[in-house]
C-alpha cells in the first residue's frame, strides 16, 4: 500500500502562456519520473529569418511571444546593433528602458495577480478570485494597465508594439507626451507598493533548493538591455560568451530544449535570479518595502518568486518616473549606423529572464542565420528539477490538492511556452 | 479630436430628431415578414403620404430605412412591414415592451397620386416591395371615384410569401380594381398564376395616354416591368418606380444613397423614369 | 429581457499568445466581461473547464499540425458561432512563411531529427479547414475591436470591424500620407483598417499585419513600390510578413511579373 | 483686387503675430498651418510662432515635399493634406447617447468659437459648397452647423499657386472672392515684407480695429495687382469646365473608366482629403452592460464598398465604378445636385493619391 506507485498527468497545463502538459510519476519516496512537456506547434522562426532583411527581425521575432515582444525587439536589434557597432546612447538608450519597464509592469502584474496568486489562494482564476478579492484584482488590472499604457505610448499598441528599431525608434516621444504618463505612474507606484505588501503577505510552502541564479549584471544599473552573464555561482561572461558556456540537450518527449550550465548543470533565470544578483541596484522604494516585509536575498523558495516580480514592477515604476524626470528629446528618432557583414549577439531580461540572440548577417543586412534562446527553455530544466525534488512530499497531499501544487511549481517560473518552442533544434516524439 | 461625453454633462434631445415608438402589435405576414404598428410614446399626431420611409432605431444595433406600408389615415398607430434580412431588421422585429423603436421621419416624396387624380393606375409589386404601395392603395381606394380603372399586379416568390394575405383576398374579391397575383413557384394547394410578374402583362391592356404606373420590387423585376410597361406604350413620364439605396441619415446628408445626380432618401425614393433612364439599369451606378 | 449568458470558449493553435492575451489586456472591461459572459473554457486565464456546447468560440492561431486539424474540426461543433481572432487564425500568421519553402528542408534546418517533426506542409488560416463566422484581423487583434465583437455579440448587432483601407483610418486621424511626403512605402492602401493607422502614425509604412482590404489593387500599389525605387524582391518580403499567406497577397510575386 | 471705396490696411510682418493672439482674446481657437511630419497639417495655435515660416510644399501627383527656404515668408507653400473639413466636420463626432429606457442626449456645443488662419481662396469656395450642401437643403447637419456658425476665416491669397493647383479653372482663385472675414496677401521683397488685409465683415473689422494697422499705400496696392495678375498665369494646370457635364454623362460607359479602376487603389485617400467630400457614415456602440448605447458619425468615402452596400450585396463591386461615382459626382452630378462643381480645383486629391491619378487628366481622357 505504501509504495504503491502514483502518477499525477495535467494534460493541459492552464494558466501559463502556451500549451504545456505534466507528468509525474511517484513510488513511494522514488520519483520514477518526472516530465514538463512543450507540446506547441512548431513554428521555425530560424528558418525563416534567413534571407529577410534585419530591420524586419525586430518585428518577426516579436510575433514569437505576444507577452513579452519587447524583448525580443530588443535583444535581436542590440543584436544588429552589435553587427553595425552602432552604439545607441543619451535618451534614446533611456527610453529602450522606459519601454521596457511597460513591458516588466505588464508581465508581472499579468503573471503576479492573474496567473499566479489564485493558486495561493485556491481560485481557479482571477476572475472568481475578483469575487471575493476585488480590492486586489482592480488594483492589479490598474497597475497592468498602466505598463500597457506605457507600451501602447511608445509602440503605438501593448502587443507587437511598432516603434521599435535597430538604431533606436521610428518615432519619439515629446517631453509633454511624456509628462502626461506621470500622474499614472505614481499612482501605479503607490499601488505597486501595496501589491507588494499583500503578496508578501501570501502563505508559501516551505521549499528551497540550492540553484544557480543566472542573469545579466549591470555596473550603473539594475539590468534591461545591456550587461555581463552572471552567476551566483561564479560565472561572469560576456553575452558574446554565452553558447561557450550554456548548452542544449534533447529531451524527446518536449517540444523545448533543456539549457544546462557546461559542467554543472540546470538554472534559474527571472525575476528571483536578477534580483538576487541584482539587489544592490534597485531603488529605496523598492528595498525599503522589501525590507518591511522581511523578504532577504538570496531567497531559495521559487514560491516566493511572485514577490520578486512584485519588487520589479514597483522599481520599474521607479525607473520609469526617473525617466520621465531625466527626459530630454533626443535629436532624431535613430542614429545612424552602416549596414556591413557579420555576426552580433544580444541578451536582454525578458520578464521571464535571460533572451539571447544570435545573428549572422551579409553584406547587404539579408539575415544569413539565427540562434533564439527563451527564457522558458532555460528554466525548462530547473522546472523539473523542482518538481523532482518536491515530487516524494508533495505526493502524500491528497491528489486534487498535489496536482495544484505541481502546477502552481511550474507557474512559479512563469512559463512562456509560446516563447519556448520556437526556437532552433527542439524535437517532437511522434506518437 | 474625439468628444469625451458622458450622460452628464449632455442634454435632452429634441424629439423630433428621434421618436420614442412602443411597438403595439406584431403581426406575421410570412415566415421572415412582420408588420409592426408603432405608437409614438409623444402621442403627437403622424402623418404621411405613400411612397414615403422612416427612419427605424433599434436600440444598440442600428437605424435603418423602412417604408410606411399602412392607411394614411390612420394617424395613431404607424405600421411598417419589415422583411428579416440582418442584423438591424431582426432586432426591430423583437423588439417588445419596455423596449421601444426610435423613429425618425417621414422622409422622401411619395407616389403622384394627386397627379394621377382622373387617370388610370396601374400598381406593380415585387416582393417586400408592396409594403411602400399598400398606402397607395388604401388611398386609391378610399378616393376610388377620383381614378379611372385600377391594375394591381403583385408576384412573390412562393404562395407562402405573399404577403397581406387577407386584403389580397379582399382586393381580389372587389370588381372595382383588377388584381393578378402570381408566385415563382407554387405548391400544391396553389391554384393561381405561376410565373414572374411580368408574365401578368399578358392579361390585361393599358391605355397608354392614361395611365399612370408605380413600380415596387427588386431592381431586376423593376427592370423589366418597365420594359412591359413600355411595351403597353406607356411613356417614361408615367412610369414611376421607388428605388432602394444604402442610407444612413434619410436627409441627403450622407451621400450614400446617390443615384446619378439624386439622393434617393430626399429626391425619391419615388423616381419617374424619364428623370432616371440615363442611369437605371446600368451596372454599378 | 432577462437573456441567458452566453458561454464563451477561448483556444489556441500555433501562434503568440497575443491575440488572446488582447482580452485580457482589456483592463477596464475584463471583469465585466466575466459577468456578462460565462468563461467556459479558456485555459491561459482560468484552469476550471465546463463542458460545450458553448454559444461562442474565439480561435487563436494558425493550423499546422495533423492534430490540429481533428481539433478544430470538433471545435467547430462545438461551437455556435466561431470567431477567428488575429492574423494566425485568419492568415496562416507568420508561420505561414514556411508556405513557400519546403518543411523538409526548415526542419533540417532547425532540428536535428528532422524525421521527427510532425507537422504540416503549410500553415493555414482556420478558414481552410471550417467555416468561420467572422474574422477578426491583426497581429495582433485590436482590444477595441476585439469589445466590439463581444459587445456587438450581446445586442444582436453586427460588429463595426470596417473592410476598407488603413488610408482611410490614416486620414481621419490626420496623419501625414509617409508615401507621399517620404516616399516611404506603405502597404496602407491595399490593408485592411483597423489598427487606427498605427505604423503611419509612428513614421513608418504600414507592414500589413490586418492583411488585405476588400479590395486591393495590389499590382497597381507594386508598381507604385518600384517606382520608389524597390527592389522586386524586397516588394514581396514586404507583402510576405505576417498576412502574406492571405488569399489575395499570395501571389504578389507573380502579380508584380505581369 | 478691386479697390472701390473700400480700404485695404497695411501690417508689417513682425506685427503678424497679433492677429492670432487678438483672435485669442477675443474667444476664438485658433487654427493655423504649422509644420507636422513634413507637412503642412492645420492645427490649434497659442501663437504665430509655430506658424511654419520659409517652408515651400512642392506638389506633382502622388509626391508632396516641403522645401526649406532661408526667407521669414508666413505663406509660401499652397494647401496641405487637410482641408477646413477637418476642423469644421471633424473625422469622427458622437452624435447621440441613448439609455435603454430610451432617454436620449446629444452632446452639448462647448460654445467652442473656431478661428482658421491661412485658409485658402479654393478652401473659402470649398467651404461655401459645403454650406450649400449641409445647411441648405430640406435638413441641416448639426455637428457641422455649431462649429461652422461662429467661425472666422483669415484667408490668404495664393502668390505662388502649386504644381496641382487649377484652380483657376474651377474660378476658384488664386484669390479669394468672397466667404472671408479677413484676407491677406503676403508681400515679401529684398525690402520689405507686410501683409495688405482686406477686410470683409464686421467680425473681421473688429479684429482689424484691435491690431491697430495703418492704411495700405498706393503703392503697395499696386504691387499687390501686379503680384495677383501674375500668380493668375502661374496656375497652369487646367481644366475645360465647358459642357463638361454633359460630355461626362454621355461618357458613363467610356472604356478609360476601366483603365483607371486599374490603377486606382479604392484607398479612399481622395475623397478624404478633398474639401468638398461629405459622404458620412455612422456606427452604433454599446456597452457590455447594454444599459447605454451610442451612436457616433465619421468620414466615409464613395471608394469603400460599404458605402453602396444594401441587403444581397454593394451596387458597386468594381473599382473602375467606385472612381467613376466619385469623379462623376465632382464634374458633373453634383452640378445637377447643388448648382455648382464638386471640385475648387485645390489638386489634394492629385498630390494625395499614392498612386498619383490626377482628376483632370481623367476627365479630359473620359470626354475625349
Ligand atoms: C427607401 C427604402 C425603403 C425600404 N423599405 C423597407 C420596408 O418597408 N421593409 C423592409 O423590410 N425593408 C425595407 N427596406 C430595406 C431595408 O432598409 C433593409 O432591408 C435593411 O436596411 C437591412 O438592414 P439589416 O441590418 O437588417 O441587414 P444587413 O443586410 O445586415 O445590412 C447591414 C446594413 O446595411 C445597410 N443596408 C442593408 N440593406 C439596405 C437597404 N436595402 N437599403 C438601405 N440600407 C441597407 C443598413 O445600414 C444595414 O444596417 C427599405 C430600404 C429603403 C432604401
Ligand atoms: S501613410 Fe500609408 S496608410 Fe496612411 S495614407 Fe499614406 S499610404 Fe495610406
Ligand atoms: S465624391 Fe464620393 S465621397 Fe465625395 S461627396 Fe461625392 S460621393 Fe461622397
Ligand atoms: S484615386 Fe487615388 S487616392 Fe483616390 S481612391 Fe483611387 S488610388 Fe486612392
Amino acid at each position: 500500500m505504501k509504495n504503491r506507485v502514483k502518477t499525477v498527468k495535467v494534460d493541459y497545463l492552464a494558466r501559463v502562456e502556451g500549451e504545456g502538459a505534466l507528468y509525474i510519476k511517484v513510488k513511494g519516496n522514488e520519483v520514477l519520473d518526472v516530465k514538463f512537456k512543450i507540446f506547441e506547434a512548431p513554428r521555425f522562426f530560424e528558418a525563416f529569418l534567413r534571407g529577410r532583411k534585419y530591420y524586419e527581425v525586430p518585428d518577426i521575432t516579436a510575433r514569437i511571444c505576444g507577452i513579452c515582444p519587447i524583448a525580443y525587439q530588443m535583444s535581436s536589434v542590440h543584436a544588429f546593433e552589435d553587427v553595425f557597432g552602432a552604439k545607441v546612447d543619451g535618451p534614446l538608450r533611456e527610453l529602450r528602458r522606459f519601454i521596457y519597464c511597460g513591458e516588466w509592469i505588464e508581465s508581472h502584474a499579468l503573471h503576479a495577480f492573474l496567473l499566479h496568486a489564485p493558486d495561493f489562494l485556491g481560485y481557479d482564476d482571477a476572475i472568481r478570485m475578483a469575487k471575493d478579492h476585488p480590492d486586489i484584482v482592480k488594483k492589479a488590472l490598474i497597475v497592468k494597465k498602466i505598463g500597457n499604457d506605457i507600451m501602447a505610448r511608445l509602440g503605438g499598441r501593448e502587443i507587437h508594439p511598432v516603434s521599435v528599431c535597430v538604431g533606436g525608434f521610428y518615432k519619439v516621444p515629446t517631453k509633454r507626451q511624456m509628462e502626461v504618463l506621470r500622474e499614472d505612474l505614481k499612482k501605479g507606484m503607490d499601488l505597486s507598493v501595496e501589491l507588494l505588501r499583500w503578496v508578501a503577505d501570501l502563505k508559501f510552502p516551505d521549499f528551497e533548493q540550492d540553484y544557480e541564479f543566472v542573469s545579466l549584471r549591470h555596473p550603473d544599473e539594475y539590468p534591461f538591455n545591456e550587461g555581463r552573464i552572471v552567476s551566483n555561482k561564479g560565472l561572469d561572461i560576456q553575452i558574446r560568451e554565452y553558447e561557450d558556456n550554456f548548452v542544449e540537450e534533447h529531451i524527446p518527449y518536449t517540444n523545448a530544449l533543456h539549457s544546462y550550465i557546461k559542467g554543472r548543470g540546470s538554472y534559474m533565470v527571472g525575476p528571483l535570479a536578477r534580483i538576487n544578483l541584482n539587489y544592490d541596484k534597485l531603488w529605496d522604494l523598492t528595498k525599503d518595502t522589501l525590507k518591511s516585509v522581511g523578504f532577504k536575498v538570496p531567497c531559495r523558495n521559487p514560491f516566493k518568486s511572485i514577490i520578486a516580480r512584485c519588487a520589479e514592477m514597483l522599481y520599474s515604476f521607479e525607473e520609469a518616473l526617473r525617466i520621465i524626470n531625466e527626459y530630454k528629446e533626443p535629436n532624431g528618432p535613430r542614429i545612424d549606423y552602416e549596414i556591413k557583414a557579420g555576426r552580433g549577439f544580444g541578451c536582454t531580461e525578458a520578464p521571464r529572464g535571460s533572451l539571447y540572440h544570435r545573428y549572422d548577417v551579409a553584406a547587404d543586412g539579408t539575415v544569413l542565420s539565427a540562434k533564439i534562446v527563451p527564457p522558458t527553455a532555460q528554466n525548462q530544466k530547473r522546472m523539473e528539477d523542482d518538481l523532482r525534488a518536491m515530487a516524494p512530499s508533495v505526493m502524500k497531499l491528497p491528489y486534487e490538492k498535489a496536482v495544484w501544487r505541481f502546477e502552481q511549481a511550474v507557474r512559479n517560473y512563469d512559463p512562456c511556452i509560446s516563447c519556448a518552442t520556437h526556437f532552433l533544434r527542439l524535437e517532437v516524439e511522434h506518437s | 479630436m474625439k468628444a469625451k461625453v458622458t450622460l452628464e454633462n449632455t442634454q435632452t434631445l429634441e424629439v423630433e430628431v428621434m421618436r420614442k415608438c412602443s411597438v403595439e402589435e406584431v403581426i406575421k405576414e410570412t415566415p421572415d415578414t412582420y408588420t409592426l404598428m408603432l405608437k409614438p410614446l409623444d402621442k403627437k399626431e403622424y402623418n404621411f403620404v405613400p411612397g414615403q420611409f422612416n427612419m427605424l432605431y433599434a436600440f444598440g444595433v442600428g437605424e435603418v430605412p423602412i417604408s410606411l406600408s399602412g392607411d394614411p389615415d390612420e394617424k395613431r398607430l404607424i405600421a411598417h412591414t419589415v422583411r428579416i434580412v440582418g442584423a438591424v431588421t431582426n432586432a426591430l422585429v423583437n423588439t417588445r415592451k419596455p423596449g421601444f423603436i426610435g423613429l425618425r421621419g417621414p422622409f422622401g416624396n411619395g407616389w403622384p397620386l394627386e397627379k394621377a387624380k382622373g387617370k388610370d393606375v396601374i400598381i406593380v409589386a415585387g416582393g417586400i416591395g408592396l409594403a411602400p404601395l399598400r398606402p397607395a392603395i388604401y388611398y386609391v381606394l378610399k378616393h376610388r371615384k377620383e381614378y379611372g380603372k385600377f391594375f394591381f399586379l403583385y408576384g412573390a416568390r412562393t404562395p407562402n410569401d405573399l404577403l397581406y394575405k387577407k386584403e389580397l383576398k379582399e382586393w381580389k374579391s372587389r370588381f372595382d380594381m383588377d388584381t393578378f397575383i402570381t408566385v415563382d413557384a407554387g405548391d400544391e394547394k396553389w391554384t393561381g398564376n405561376v410565373g414572374v410578374v411580368t408574365t401578368l402583362f399578358k392579361r390585361i391592356r393599358l391605355d397608354p395616354d392614361n395611365t399612370y404606373a408605380f413600380v415596387c420590387g427588386p431592381e431586376i423585376m423593376m427592370k423589366f416591368t418597365v420594359l412591359e410597361l413600355r411595351n403597353q406604350g406607356l411613356t417614361d413620364d408615367k412610369i414611376y418606380i421607388s428605388m432602394e439605396r444604402n442610407m444612413k441619415c434619410g436627409m441627403g446628408l450622407c451621400g450614400h444613397c446617390q443615384f446619378g445626380p439624386y439622393f434617393v432618401c430626399k429626391d425619391g425614393p419615388v423616381f419617374s423614369m424619364d428623370q432616371i433612364n440615363r442611369f437605371f439599369g446600368r451596372r454599378e451606378v | 429581457m432577462a437573456r441567458k449568458i452566453p458561454k464563451i470558449a477561448v483556444y489556441k493553435f500555433a501562434s503568440c499568445d497575443g491575440c488572446q492575451l488582447s482580452i485580457v489586456d482589456l483592463e477596464d472591461e475584463l471583469l465585466e466581461i466575466g459577468q456578462r459572459f460565462e468563461i467556459a473554457y479558456f485555459m491561459e486565464v482560468t484552469r476550471a473547464v465546463k463542458k460545450g456546447p458553448y454559444d461562442v468560440g474565439l480561435v487563436e492561431g494558425s493550423i499546422s499540425t495533423p492534430h490540429d486539424v481533428e481539433l478544430i474540426k470538433s471545435i467547430r461543433k462545438d461551437c455556435k458561432k466561431l470567431v477567428a481572432i488575429g492574423a494566425c487564425a485568419t492568415a496562416g500568421g507568420i508561420q505561414a512563411l514556411r508556405n513557400w519553402a519546403s518543411v523538409e528542408e526548415f526542419s533540417k534546418y532547425v532540428y536535428a531529427k528532422p524525421e521527427y517533426i510532425q507537422t504540416l506542409e503549410k500553415s493555414s488560416p482556420i478558414s481552410e479547414y471550417v467555416q468561420v463566422d467572422l474574422e477578426l484581423r491583426g497581429c495582433p487583434v485590436n482590444k477595441y475591436q476585439l469589445l466590439e465583437v463581444l459587445s456587438a455579440l450581446l445586442a444582436g448587432r453586427k460588429p463595426n470591424t470596417p473592410t476598407y483601407s488603413v488610408c482611410m483610418e490614416c486620414k481621419r486621424k490626420g496623419n501625414v500620407c509617409v508615401t507621399v511626403a517620404k516616399g516611404i512605402p506603405c502597404l496602407g492602401p491595399v490593408v485592411q483598417a483597423g489598427c487606427g493607422a498605427l505604423c503611419p502614425t509612428y513614421s513608418r509604412g504600414c507592414y500589413g499585419c490586418f492583411g488585405p482590404m476588400e479590395s486591393p489593387n495590389v499590382k497597381s500599389l507594386a508598381s507604385k513600390f518600384i517606382e520608389l525605387g524597390m527592389d522586386k524582391k524586397d516588394i514581396v518580403l514586404m507583402f510576405r510578413e505576417f498576412t502574406g499567406w492571405s488569399k489575395e497577397f499570395r501571389e504578389v510575386d507573380r502579380l508584380i511579373e505581369e | 483686387m478691386s479697390s472701390q471705396q473700400k480700404t485695404y490696411f497695411a501690417l508689417d510682418a513682425e506685427m503678424f503675430g497679433n492677429i492670432i493672439d487678438v483672435l485669442k482674446d477675443l474667444g476664438y481657437t485658433v487654427y493655423g498651418p504649422t509644420e507636422r511630419d513634413g507637412a503642412i497639417v492645420y492645427d490649434v495655435l497659442d501663437s504665430a510662432e509655430q506658424i511654419a515660416r520659409g517652408l515651400y510644399d512642392e506638389q506633382s501627383p502622388g509626391r508632396y515635399k516641403l522645401v526649406k527656404k532661408n526667407d521669414k515668408r508666413y505663406f509660401g507653400y499652397v494647401v496641405g493634406p487637410q482641408s477646413p473639413k477637418y476642423v469644421l466636420y471633424p473625422p469622427q463626432h458622437l452624435l447621440f447617447k441613448v439609455r435603454k429606457d430610451g432617454k436620449t442626449f446629444i452632446p452639448q456645443s462647448d460654445g467652442k468659437k473656431i478661428a482658421i488662419v491661412g485658409l485658402r481662396p479654393c478652401d473659402l469656395k470649398a467651404i461655401e459648397i459645403l454650406d450649400n450642401v449641409l445647411l441648405k437643403g430640406p435638413y441641416k447637419e448639426s455637428v457641422y452647423e455649431a462649429l461652422r456658425k461662429d467661425a472666422v476665416f483669415i484667408a490668404v491669397n495664393c502668390v505662388e499657386p502649386g504644381n496641382n493647383c487649377f484652380c483657376t479653372s474651377m474660378n476658384t482663385g488664386p484669390f479669394a472672392q468672397s466667404g472671408y472675414d479677413i484676407c491677406i496677401t503676403e508681400f515679401l521683397t529684398d525690402r520689405s515684407h507686410v501683409f495688405i488685409l482686406d477686410v470683409m465683415t464686421n467680425r473681421g473689422a473688429e479684429v482689424v480695429n484691435r491690431l491697430g494697422c495703418r492704411n495700405a499705400t498706393a503703392e503697395e496696392l499696386d504691387a499687390v495687382s501686379r503680384l495677383m495678375e501674375e500668380a493668375k498665369n502661374k496656375v497652369r494646370k487646367r481644366l475645360n469646365t465647358e459642357n463638361l457635364k454633359d460630355d461626362l454623362y454621355k461618357n458613363i460607359e467610356h472604356p478609360n473608366w476601366n483603365e483607371v479602376g486599374n490603377r486606382c487603389l479604392a484607398c479612399g485617400n481622395c475623397t478624404l482629403v478633398c474639401p468638398t467630400c461629405f459622404c458620412s457614415s455612422v456606427f452604433d456602440k454599446s456597452s457590455l452592460s447594454m444599459d447605454v448605447a451610442e451612436r457616433w458619425g465619421l468620414w466615409d468615402s464613395c471608394f469603400s464598398i460599404d458605402y453602396s452596400y444594401i441587403h444581397g450585396g454593394s451596387i458597386r463591386q468594381s473599382i473602375m465604378s467606385r472612381y467613376r461615382q466619385w469623379l462623376m459626382h465632382k464634374l458633373a452630378t453634383w452640378v445637377d445636385q447643388f448648382g455648382t462643381f464638386g471640385c475648387v480645383g485645390c489638386g489634394r486629391c492629385i498630390t494625395w493619391c499614392p498612386v498619383g491619378i490626377d482628376i483632370t487628366e481623367e476627365a479630359n481622357r473620359v470626354r475625349g
